[in-house]
């Protein structure tokens, strides 16, 4: 297996009374970027969140590199990183408290490329602030910093520019384009479209 | 050809059928032996020399909390399965588990409180046994609590799961230390249950009893496990057949 | 739930030299377990501090059940030395139950718990590491404010050591059988209830061998056998009980 | 008869332990039966409901 790939093999998932992921199927190889659009309740979530492990899909594979991703989980996990809905930071930390505990659990995080990453998304005036100060859109931009912290092939991005402006979209939009040039691969849920600066980009709409 | 037995215990509508089927194997014998153990254990079986008719209430007390300890291994074992292998009708089987056990936990309560009054002079005694029942009945009680509070159905089945193990890794290590506890206490209870000098026109109703009461859990199980089965079934061409019939 | 060997340099880090020479991920990089663990332990600790009102919370808890005992029965000191281990070790259990609410909940709102469950590291261990900073918080202090409480109940400070000694150890196992309580009632509006159903039941023997340790602590008798009763319920917590914490918060994920 | 219903003077203690016994006996063949129907009735609602639905 030369290169990291995503194969998601006919899923299906039922929430409650709900069929929810009605037999989905795609690939992701290396480079490429996949833009599930579909309605709200259509299950954009649930297939981050069952393609990551975290829901246990009634039937299908996710396959990582051509292996069940069940087989070993955390191997799958350390190649991905999740972003949901919500920022996941604590309001009673400062933006780059947050920045080191999240990703630092993960993998050692040097101090010049946390600083690096901050800048990277215009945090570095207030990276001192406690969270529970910030803007929601100076949130999800600090979320955006620990995607640019986390090295990893395969990002699964939840809704990646909710609550940010023109030029935050647009950093998602480069954040995702250097991503694809590494070599890696970006998994995104979204409602409004990515920004035009993202090329390769494939799509899947989930129905209603 | 061993495996195909089991694994079309994990097929629901297979369970189904088999289920209902089942049922009056087990619930005409359970009938028939509790009446029998009724019977022996009433009328035939004759006075203890030292408690008179008193002991009687062994012949419901004994079964009931025979029943509450099995049926809460049964869930416990019925739920690691589901947890592990992820069947669903295991943790059908599980979840129609505690509301049996719970009740027949409380009826081991009652009745030994009864025996207690006249035995000891107190209804209730903390002795070793009846303390680690009444705990027994917070296990179910919290089992039943974390399922109802839980809506999804699935999540339920699972969390419930964890603990019902939990639980049965604990009900030991609780007992010996509600005993250990109580050694220091008291002096050693006056109840004793299967003397083993116990006569057989003594013995054999009680283990009718015995056996009438867990065939009869089998019985009840089975009834339970059908509903279950269908409140975990979604879509399947095969509930539109039952349900119609 | 935790059963792989250590993740070391993940499938990444050799898969990723054959196609693309110059990217490394940070496969490469995984952080060493005990890193994790400790990291995950200290942002616990940080975030408490930084709401220290509600760190002192089970503290004036256990302050208040401990002083209600003199009001409600008499003040004779020699009848409340008597039931002095029953007024600790009831206080120290309900007092560390109140702090259990709050141990996944917040995590569980914010993402962290899904971050940690993602992260590649074993989230046991991780678990572990937020049961520890509780304890720390909450049961180690509790430790150390009971000798306090006992002597206001008359027990000389000859008990102090064992008393110390006993709610120490015990508030271990306490905060470890809480943990698959809190983390099983994740998601459920107003558990407190079922927590406590759930918890209490399951706390027993830690009452029992931590109540006869202090009484023998009081009364100056050998208090060791009780001492290791309840030292061997933290092992057993300590190997079990992150297990199963673990279990319950991804099944809340689910 | 009168003899047997006496219980040797346990009367008292002997039947009740025996009512509730019992009681828990019937009440779990009722509550049995009624959760299967209440099943069976869920089941046919939610059937009827995605019949609509199509």
């Amino acid at each position: 297996m030369p290169d990291e790939r995503l194969d998601v093999e006919s899923l299906h998932l039922w929430r409650g009374d709900r069929h929810v992921l009605r037999g989905v199927c795609f690939s992701l190889a290396s480079g490429e970027c996949l833009q599930v659009t579909g309605p709200n309740g259509s299950g954009k979530t649930s297939l981050l969140r069952t393609v990551c492990g975290l829901m246990y899909p009634e039937a299908g594979r996710v396959l990582w590199e051509g292996r069940d991703v069940r087989s070993d989980l955390r191997t799958f996990h350390c190649a991905l990183v999740y972003l949901g809905h919500e920022p996941p930071l604590k309001a009673d930390l400062s933006a780059r408290e947050n920045l080191r505990y999240w990703i630092g659990v993960r993998h050692r995080v040097g101090a010049a490329a946390l600083e690096d990453a901050l800048e990277r998304v215009g945090a570095s005036p207030w990276c001192e602030r406690l969270v529970r100060t910030l803007s929601a859109g100076q949130r999800r931009r600090v979320a955006l910093a620990g995607l640019a912290l986390s090295m990893v092939p395969l990002w699964l991005l939840d809704e990646p520019t909710t609550n940010l402006d023109t030029e935050g979209q647009q950093l998602v939009g480069s954040l995702i384009g250097e991503q694809l040039a590494r070599g890696g691969m970006v998994l995104a849920a979204v409602h409004h479209e990515l920004p035009a600066t993202v090329r390769d980009l494939r799509r899947l709409e989930l129905a209603a | 050809m061993t495996w195909t037995w089991f694994h079309r215990l994990g097929s629901p509508p297979y369970v189904y059928a088999l289920a209902a089927r089942l049922t009056p194997w087990f619930a005409w014998p359970a009938a028939l032996l509790i009446i029998g153990g009724l019977w022996g254990g009433l009328v035939l079986a004759p006075p203890d020399y030292q408690q008179g008719d008193g002991f009687r209430i062994i012949y419901v007390h004994a079964p009931s909390a025979w029943m509450s300890l099995m049926v809460y291994t049964t869930m416990a074992v019925a739920a690691a399965v589901g947890l592990i292998w992820r069947i669903k009708v295991a943790h059908a089987v599980a979840a129609s588990c505690a509301p049996i056990g719970a009740s027949f936990t409380f009826a081991a309560l009652v009745t030994g409180a009864l025996w207690g009054e006249p035995m000891w002079g107190t209804y209730w005694e903390w002795d070793p046994r009846l303390t680690s029942e009444l705990i027994l009945l917070f296990l179910y009680l919290g089992y039943m609590g974390l399922r109802a509070g839980l809506e999804d159905t699935q999540r339920a089945d699972r969390a419930s799961a964890v603990l019902a193990v939990v639980g049965v890794v604990n009900v030991p290590i609780i007992h010996y230390s509600v005993t250990w506890w109580n050694s220091l206490h008291q002096a050693p209870s006056v109840m004793r249950l299967a003397k083993p000098t116990m006569a057989a026109s003594m013995l054999v109703p009680l283990l009718l009893m015995l056996l009438g009461f867990t065939l009869f859990f089998g019985a009840v199980l089975l009834v339970r496990l059908r509903g279950e089965v269908l409140n975990r079934e979604r879509s399947a061409s095969w509930i539109r057949e039952i349900v119609n019939a | 739930m935790s059963g792989y060997g250590s993740p070391a340099a993940g499938v990444v880090a050799q898969a990723a030299p054959l196609a693309r020479q110059a990217t490394v991920w940070a496969g490469s990089h995984q952080a060493p377990l005990l890193d994790a663990a400790r990291l995950a332990l200290a942002r616990d600790l940080q975030l408490a501090f930084r709401k220290r009102g509600q760190l002192v919370q089970p503290l004036a808890f256990f302050a208040m059940v401990t002083m209600l005992f003199p009001l409600a029965i008499s003040p004779e000191l020699a009848r409340l030395r008597e039931i002095a281990p029953g007024v600790l070790w009831a206080g120290a259990l309900l007092a560390s139950l109140l702090a259990l609410e709050f141990l996944f909940r917040d995590d569980a709102y914010d993402g962290t718990l899904e971050q940690y469950a993602l992260s590649g590291q074993s989230l046991t261990w991780l678990i572990f590491a937020k049961t520890a900073a509780h304890w720390l918080l909450t049961g180690l202090p509790l430790a150390l404010m009971a000798p306090l409480a006992a002597l206001s109940l008359g027990v000389s400070d000859a008990a102090v050591p064992g008393i110390v000694a006993s709610v120490a150890v015990g508030s271990v196992a306490l905060s470890l059988i809480g943990s698959i309580g809190a983390a099983l009632t994740l998601g459920i509006k107003r558990s407190g209830a079922l927590l406590s159903l759930l918890t209490l039941p399951l706390s027993l023997p830690v009452l029992i061998f931590g109540a006869r340790a202090t009484q023998l602590a009081i009364s100056g008798g050998p208090l060791l056998a009780p001492l290791e009763l309840l030292a061997a319920l933290a092992v057993l917590g300590v190997t079990l009980a992150p297990l199963a914490a673990a279990a319950a918060v991804r099944i809340s994920l689910e | 008869m009168s003899q047997f219903l006496e219980m040797g003077g346990y009367a008292a203690f002997v039947w009740p332990a025996y009512a509730v016994t019992l009681g828990a006996i019937v009440l779990n063949i009722v509550w049995a039966r009624r959760a299967l129907a209440r099943s069976r009735e869920e089941a046919r609602r939610r059937l009827a409901m995605r019949g609509e639905g199509a």
